[in-house]
């Protein structure tokens, strides 16, 4: 379906780079909620960019490739690559923005900004037939059909992301990108909005990769997910696996700092910040923060290892297990 | 310095060029560049007078260094004072709301809707002893606060809706503080383009000033350059080097402004990652 | 319908062009609208195609019998109003007192005496009294809609005045004249309230022109003369007005068909032009590029600059003077500094005399107008007639005048060295002999002395600190010369460059540009420490008149309004000398010689300091129009803003081009 | 119920307003240096040299008496108010005595509005979408040609630049006649060619100098949108610059100048002057400009109370507008 084959991007900034994603290899597989998760500043939203095939100045693909597989008109498989990613945009690949606030025209109506992205693929109906359409998608949605008079600021935030989900749900794309859905709306709103994803996926069988900083978003809603740290995806599986058995310490930290039924234990954050991305430490990029490292997770970048079923991860102290695996299954 | 694009790079060289006549090389010059008859009349630019002399003898050179260092501080005097006023009573106004917003919207306003040039015609009038610079400028200050003050609280106020400035709110900031660092940033494109719009409303208010009369025409500025210039012809006599010197060096000081200014506003959008 | 109208338009226009084309081929009928036949200007538009061939002015009358006239005080906020005797300006010099209305007397400038215009005789003083009056007017003459002019409409002009006091003039008229009545048809008896020697100077031109204006009986009878807006103006003048501007640009004049019966008919001859256009071009730059495309025939008042330049891009552009200085100097009211004697430190007579001694004449001449002009050092212009009358004969009094301590202040090689400067200059055409020399450039000015006038004002109490003057009370010495803004070029001039002079040598001087009224109204209330004023007139030898208001009886304290002396300076002999002259005749001997006494005393106490006469560059093109007055045919002044224009349409002649 | 608070204050405002600046415009004039009368005695008397000083005093009580500026400045001023709002009238011009103020100004009136309210919305609407383009496509070589012309034009003084028309267009090419005389009357052909030929180089001489200011401003306010998360969306949503540029970011942008413009309007009557005296154009600028040259208090109320009006006007409007332009804001 779409598959990142070792991608690398950075921004250019003024003659500097910072390398935003690094080495990123993954697919996301059909008819499956891919989950990606890290804290803010990981590369998550630049990872989705490249996914999208946004790809503008300062931000550049340095190496690798992205390619969607998708089926054409007559049912014949297509490729698309990054660089021409953005001609499916849509009816292959859609995007739910982050922000539902402000990625709205403040001055136009819903309606409108409706018909900006999907009319050109129904120019062959009028457009009282496609709002008709609208708005009984927007019903299945629960969202009332007064909607697309209304202007975005008479919406309420979750009204909106509702809104932008129907936006880039309508035409039944193959894969849908979801930028952080859940953020700045309160629980019970966010809720709603996370059994609307599932619903849609689960009636219309396409992908979705949703990217969040919230470890509950992806417990609650993913089938696989990734976890990024500084660039790079350090932990590769299924979301049931990554949470039962996390094997990277960073992923170890993330879930353990998840509120759980009956402890009423202080969560406290992970200390420390990521390491810049301009000049990346040499090593384990976590080894900073990690409070297992050694002196070769400071010197030598770890390599990624088969963990468990379709389940991979990159650090030092993992390889013996790892081989370990191997050589038990082997 | 290194990542400067090219407008930000042209703007500021011509600025510093300017700068350094209008400030630097009046220190050199020994008279007083505005005296009559100091040198032959006319002359055409040579090594010895490098913009020529006028009709009335002075060196268009000279002259020119010192109307350009009086009309920048005109200019910069208007532009910083009307700004920071006008922004601060706009975004004060538009951000506070209620009464406050409805007094400072009542000032402004009353100060918009007076035509300024016959206001400063019959001010000018009413100036019976000097007509110093600074009273001028004083004048046009008066005058070009309202404009920011009514845009700025326009914005203050579709910014208020924004979710950003609720945040700020219920964390118990200041409303000073919230303007100064919320608020501002946000509007601050926007002001630097009225400020160096603000430079050159001065000057040029200033010289329309100076051609009916009502400028102080014994100060070197651009303006009384260009009123002394008319009045003697140069145009039409082909004394460019009269005329054209003055009128260039405004529109010079305001094209390196104006590059300055989109330059940096560039430059700071690279360095904000965008 | 309107898309029709459109159409019909277009049509039209298509075809007015055509036929023009195909016309112009044919035999062209240049003078299609010849004297006396009275062709209306083509009603409608398309002016450049109307009367076949010829260039057409742009308000349709054919160039070639249009002469186009500057109009110098600019537009007319209301055209449409020419009653001259409601207060404020009326559009005058926009050719309604040149060609239609007529004064009772004009004068002749060259000859420097008064002529009779609508009356045909002067005043006869009935008894010895000086206060019964009788004078004949002109037979046969007629208004411009063909009414006869008679001695009724002079009668009714001045009990017009007399009774209506919201009349602007209406006081100063009731001051002059108790009662004025018709005996016939053409002669008429006036009696005046005071004893008069000077009457037809008070009621006749002596200068540009006068206020009683004889006005219609026939028509204003119907009118409330302070309403009165007398939109159709109606006079005695050769000229009626044909068309107007309804936004006060241009004012366009037709020949009267029986000019026979107008004033100039009578008394000299046939109008030269069918048409005058008065027009208003807007900035000097603009009236000059107008003249250098032919599109103005006269100009008024620019500067010299201008003229430079019009000289160099229109050879068939003539000044008063075919060489250096070029323009006319002429002109009756001499430029000067105006002090007022009723302010410290200017009421001390040796520092109005250290100024004057601080007054680089020769600098102060070039930066003004390019040292085109004639100084003067005496109270009265330096025109023809006065020079010969006063500044000469005085030059030997001057030479050997003294300040109190002995110093002689006067330098009668000003002229002289003015040559020798312009020559440097490279100027061409410059006068030779010594005559010449003073004709042009004046008998002398004072002394450009910085030593001698701080001797004069330590004497008064002043100090030099440094390079800076101490008044006596020892702050500094700050002055401000009031000048005009925007108006009256050569005084406004004239003020930075005596200001540049003093500021040379240690005062402080700023100069304050005022517009009209404030520097009017400074003036009279005597709000002005020194100002480019100039209240030293003068046209005809007998200048009594010119010097009355210097009577000290009229000196007020500052702040209030002055009738005369705004300078405030009181001489008890310049008082009793006027006196005296207002009991003398104007042709006895003894007006000249009190008269020059008179400047002898303004010579010593230097309440104005006297500095140029007035430089008029007033040019014409000689690409149209032939016949101008120059220095050459001299038949009158270059006074084309003055009532005497009408005097000089019989000269003007078609070139044929 | 809103809506009407909302209203009920603003013509609060606005009668605020012009009362304000009416009142300072009123007193400004009167503690001028000169008086209407002094002045204009002053320039008699210096004619005619000297004056009886009975006579200078008849002619002080007829002219204060039919300049209507007897008693104290109180009186006068509550005078004014009365004559304006119950008679509707300016009383006489003092320069132009007997022509009433009102007469003056519509006569000059339609003249400067229709001359200047077209330049200026020309040059509103050229300057804004040079703006956006310079803006939003700032890459494109016609954005940097079209703000590299307005933002030289710009700076240049005005009378300078419409001198130098006047000389290319007139006098060294004549194109245009140096002086515009308008023929004809009411809706002629001949009239309308006249009009035509005389507004051209007027007009043309304050649009390319008026341009400036909107390119500038729309530039700042449009680079500002453009960074605006619903730009970036749109050009997700598939969108063709041209588009988002008409449809995102002008609509956004053009709000505050659509404030600026209704303020702008208030310019108009300083800017009316220059090209006046130079292009030889009737309008109100010379008349304010004469009449405070001659401290015609009348007609400085008459000209500067209908700027005034209109200013506010102006504003009243735009405020009343405003919320159909940005749905964000409300009657409040």
């Amino acid at each position: 379906m779409l598959r990142l084959h070792n991608v690398s991007a950075r921004y250019n900034m003024l003659g500097s780079y910072v390398n935003a994603v690094d080495r990123v290899d993954f697919e996301v597989r059909k008819s499956e909620i891919f989950g990606i998760a890290g804290e803010s500043g990981c590369g998550k939203s630049t990872l989705l960019k490249v996914m999208y095939d946004l790809i503008q100045y300062p931000l550049e693909i340095s190496e690798g490739s992205v390619e969607i597989h998708a089926a054409g008109k007559d049912g014949k498989p297509v490729v698309y690559r990054h660089g021409d990613i953005h001609r499916s945009w849509w009816k292959v690949i859609s995007y739910v923005p982050q922000g539902a606030m402000h990625v709205m025209n403040p001055v136009a109506r819903v309606k409108s900004q409706f018909f900006d992205a999907i009319s050109k693929y129904h120019e062959k109906k009028s457009a009282k037939q496609l709002e008709a359409e609208i708005a009984g998608y927007l019903r299945e949605l629960e969202l009332p059909p007064e909607v697309l008079q209304a202007f975005p600021h008479q919406l309420s935030g979750g009204m909106r992301q509702r809104v932008l989900i129907a936006l880039a749900t309508f035409l039944h794309p193959d894969i849908v990108l979801a930028d952080e859905p859940t953020t700045a709306l309160d629980v019970v709103v966010q809720r709603g909005i996370l059994t609307m994803l599932a619903k849609v996926q689960k009636k219309m069988k396409n992908s979705m990769v949703i990217v969040s900083h919230d470890m509950g978003v992806h417990y609650q809603i993913t089938h696989r997910m990734g976890i990024m740290y500084a660039g790079q995806m350090i932990e590769i599986g299924p979301t049931e696996q990554i949470f039962e058995s996390p094997q990277h310490p960073y992923t170890k930290m993330l879930i353990g700092a998840l509120p759980k039924v009956g402890d009423n234990s202080q969560k406290e954050g992970i200390p420390g910040t990521p390491p810049s991305l301009k000049n990346p430490p040499p090593g384990c990029r976590f080894a900073a923060r990690c409070p297992v490292a050694t002196d070769l997770c400071r010197a030598v970048e770890p390599a990624r290892v088969a963990v468990g079923h379709e389940h991979m991860a990159s650090c030092h102290l993992l390889e013996p297990i790892a081989a370990e695996r191997r050589a038990h299954h082997g | 310095m290194k990542n400067w694009n090219v407008r930000l790079k042209a703007g500021v060289a011509i600025l510093a060029v300017f700068l350094i006549l209008g400030f630097v090389f009046p220190l050199f010059h020994p008279g007083n560049p505005i005296d009559w008859s100091a040198y032959p009349k006319n002359l055409k630019p040579s090594a010895a007078h490098w913009f020529g002399t006028t009709n009335l003898g002075q060196d268009t050179f000279w002259l020119l260094a010192k109307s350009i260092q009086n009309s920048f501080i005109i200019g910069i005097l208007v532009a910083f004072f009307a700004t920071v006023i006008g922004a601060l009573l706009g975004l004060l106004a538009g951000f506070k709301g209620g009464f406050v917003d409805r007094l400072i919207t009542l000032f402004t306003d009353s100060f918009i809707v007076i035509p300024s040039l016959p206001i400063l015609i019959l001010l000018g009038t009413l100036l019976k002893g000097r007509a110093s610079l600074l009273y001028i400028a004083l004048i046009l200050i008066v005058f070009n606060w309202p404009w920011p003050a009514r845009q700025l609280r326009a914005m203050a106020l579709s910014l208020r809706e924004r979710d950003f400035i609720h945040t700020a709110l219920f964390s118990g900031m200041s409303t000073f503080s919230i303007i100064v660092k919320e608020i501002f940033p946000f509007v601050a494109g926007w002001s630097l383009a009225n400020f160096v719009n603000t430079i050159l409303v001065a000057i040029g208010s200033e010289s329309g000033l100076a051609v009916i009369g009502m400028s102080s025409n014994e100060k070197a500025t651009l303006g009384t350059m260009i009123y002394w210039a008319n009045q003697h012809q140069a145009m039409l006599a082909g004394r460019w080097w009269w005329i054209g010197s003055p009128v260039i060096a405004i529109a010079l000081i305001f094209i390196a402004l104006f590059l300055t200014m989109t330059g940096y506003q560039q430059y700071s959008a690279l360095r904000r990652g965008k | 319908m309107r898309r029709n109208r459109g159409i019909v338009c277009w049509l039209l226009a298509v075809v007015l062009l055509l036929s023009a084309c195909t016309k112009t081929g044919g035999d062209a009928q240049p003078a299609a609208g010849g004297a006396g036949t009275g062709t209306k200007p083509a009603e409608t538009g398309q002016p450049a195609s109307g009367s076949g061939g010829g260039k057409m002015t742009d308000v349709g009358t054919p160039r070639s019998q249009t002469l186009i006239v500057d109009i110098l005080s600019g537009r007319s906020a209301d055209p449409d109003r020419m009653n001259p005797y409601v207060p404020g300006a009326v559009p005058m010099d926009s050719g309604l007192h040149q060609l239609i209305y007529s004064n009772l007397w004009e004068i002749d400038t060259v000859k420097g005496k008064q002529i009779p215009d609508l009356a045909a005789t002067m005043p006869e003083p009935l008894d010895n009294t000086n206060t019964k009056f009788r004078f004949k007017l002109q037979e046969g003459l007629a208004w411009s809609d063909g009414v006869e002019f008679t001695a009724d409409d002079v009668v009714y002009t001045s009990d017009m005045l007399l009774k209506t006091k919201e009349l602007g003039y209406s006081g100063y008229y009731s001051s002059l004249v108790k009662s004025m009545k018709a005996i016939d048809k053409t002669t008429i008896e006036v009696e005046t309230v005071q004893p008069e020697t000077r009457l037809a100077q008070k009621l006749g031109v002596v200068i540009w022109g006068t206020a009683f204006r004889v006005m219609p009986k026939h028509i204003w009878e119907k009118e409330d003369p302070t309403k009165f807006k007398f939109t159709d103006p109606v006079g005695v003048g050769p000229y009626k007005l044909s068309k107007r501007d309804p936004q006060g640009n241009w004012f366009l004049y037709e020949k009267r068909q029986d000019w026979q019966k107008s004033d100039i008919g009578k008394l000299v001859g046939e109008p030269g032009p069918q048409y005058i256009l008065f027009k208003y071009f807007g900035p000097e730059e603009k009236r000059i590029m107008a003249a250098i495309s032919h599109e103005m025939d006269i100009l008024q008042d620019i500067t010299p600059e201008s003229w430079d330049v019009l000289r160099q891009k229109n050879t068939f552009a003539k000044a008063w003077y075919e060489n250096f200085p070029y323009a006319d100097m002429n002109d009756p009211c001499e430029r000067g500094m105006s002090l007022n004697a009723a302010k410290a430190p200017y009421d001390n007579p040796d520092v109005r005399w250290a100024l004057t001694l601080l007054t680089d004449i020769k600098n102060v001449s070039m930066a003004t107008f390019g040292g085109m002009l004639r100084a003067s050092p005496i109270e009265l212009p330096p025109i023809s007639v006065l020079q010969d009358n006063y500044h000469k004969p005085m030059t030997p009094w001057l030479k050997d005048f003294q300040l109190s301590d002995g110093y002689k202040p006067f330098d009668d090689s000003y002229a002289k060295d003015m040559v020798d400067m312009l020559k440097q200059q490279g100027v061409k055409g410059l006068p030779t002999d010594a005559k010449e020399m003073t004709d042009t450039f004046g008998v002398g000015w004072y002394k450009y002395d910085p030593a001698e006038a701080a001797k004069l004002l330590q004497k008064a109490g002043f100090k030099k600190q440094g390079d800076k003057w101490l008044k006596p009370d020892g702050t500094p010495w700050k002055l401000t010369i009031n000048a005009p803004a925007n108006f009256e070029v050569q005084s406004m001039r004239l003020a930075f460059a005596v200001a540049d002079s003093w500021r040379k040598n240690g005062i402080d001087v700023n100069v304050q540009q005022m517009d009209a009224a404030t520097f009017w109204d400074a003036e009279s209330t005597g709000n002005f420490e020194v100002g480019s004023y100039w209240p030293a007139c003068g046209l005809l030898p007998d200048s009594t008149s010119n010097f009355q208001g210097w009577h000290k009886k009229y000196i007020v304290p500052v702040g209030q309004q002055a009738p005369g002396n705004r300078n405030r300076w009181a001489s008890d002999r310049v008082s009793s000398l006027i006196d005296e002259l207002n009991g003398l005749k104007s042709d006895d001997p003894k007006v000249i010689q009190n008269i020059t006494e008179i400047n002898k005393e303004f010579v010593k106490g230097m309440p104005f300091i006297p500095m140029f006469g007035t430089s008029k560059f007033v040019p014409v093109d000689t690409y149209y129009w032939s016949g101008f007055q120059t220095s050459k045919n001299e038949f009158e002044g270059p006074w084309w803003w003055w009532s005497q224009f009408k005097y000089y349409t019989p000269h003007y002649k078609p070139t044929g081009k | 119920m809103d809506f009407y608070k909302f209203l009920l204050s603003r013509i609060l405002t606005f009668v605020l307003v012009v009362f304000i600046g009416i009142t300072a415009v009123f007193f400004v004039p009167r503690f001028l240096p000169s008086d209407p009368v002094e002045a204009m005695i002053g320039q008699l008397t210096s004619k005619s040299a000297f004056m009886d000083p009975k006579a200078i005093e008849t002619m002080r009580t007829t002219l204060n008496e039919s300049f209507g500026l007897q008693g104290s400045l109180l009186q006068q001023y509550f005078g004014f108010f009365k004559r304006v709002l119950i008679t509707h009238d300016f009383g006489p011009s003092l320069a132009n005595y007997p022509a009433p103020v009102g007469e003056l100004i519509g006569r000059a009136l339609p003249w400067t509005m229709g001359l200047l309210l077209t330049s200026t919305i020309i040059s509103w609407a050229i300057g804004n979408v040079v703006g956006l383009l310079a803006g939003f496509r700032k890459e494109k070589a016609y954005s940097k040609l079209l703000e590299a012309i307005s933002i030289a034009l710009y700076p240049i003084p005005y009378y300078i630049f419409a001198l130098v028309l006047i000389m290319v267009f007139a006098y060294i090419v004549p194109i245009f006649p140096l002086s515009s005389t308008f023929q004809g009357d009411g809706f002629t052909w001949e009239r309308i060619k006249s009009l035509v030929v005389g507004s051209t180089l007027p007009a043309l001489s304050m649009i390319l100098v008026g341009t400036g200011w909107w390119v500038i401003s729309m530039k700042t306010l449009s680079a500002g949108i453009a960074e605006e998360d619903y730009v970036h969306f749109a050009r997700l949503k598939g969108l063709k610059e041209r588009k988002i540029m008409s449809r995102y970011v002008l609509p956004n942008a053009a709000l505050p100048q659509v404030t600026m413009l209704a303020l702008q309007l208030g310019t108009i009557f300083n800017g009316a002057l220059v090209t006046e005296i130079l292009f030889g154009y009737p309008g109100v600028g010379t008349l304010i400009y004469t009449g405070i040259l001659q401290a015609d208090y009348n007609l400085i109320m008459g000209t500067i109370t209908i700027s005034i009006l209109a200013v506010a006007g102006a504003t009243f409007v735009v405020d009343f507008l405003y919320p159909f332009l940005d749905p964000r804001v409300r009657y409040k």
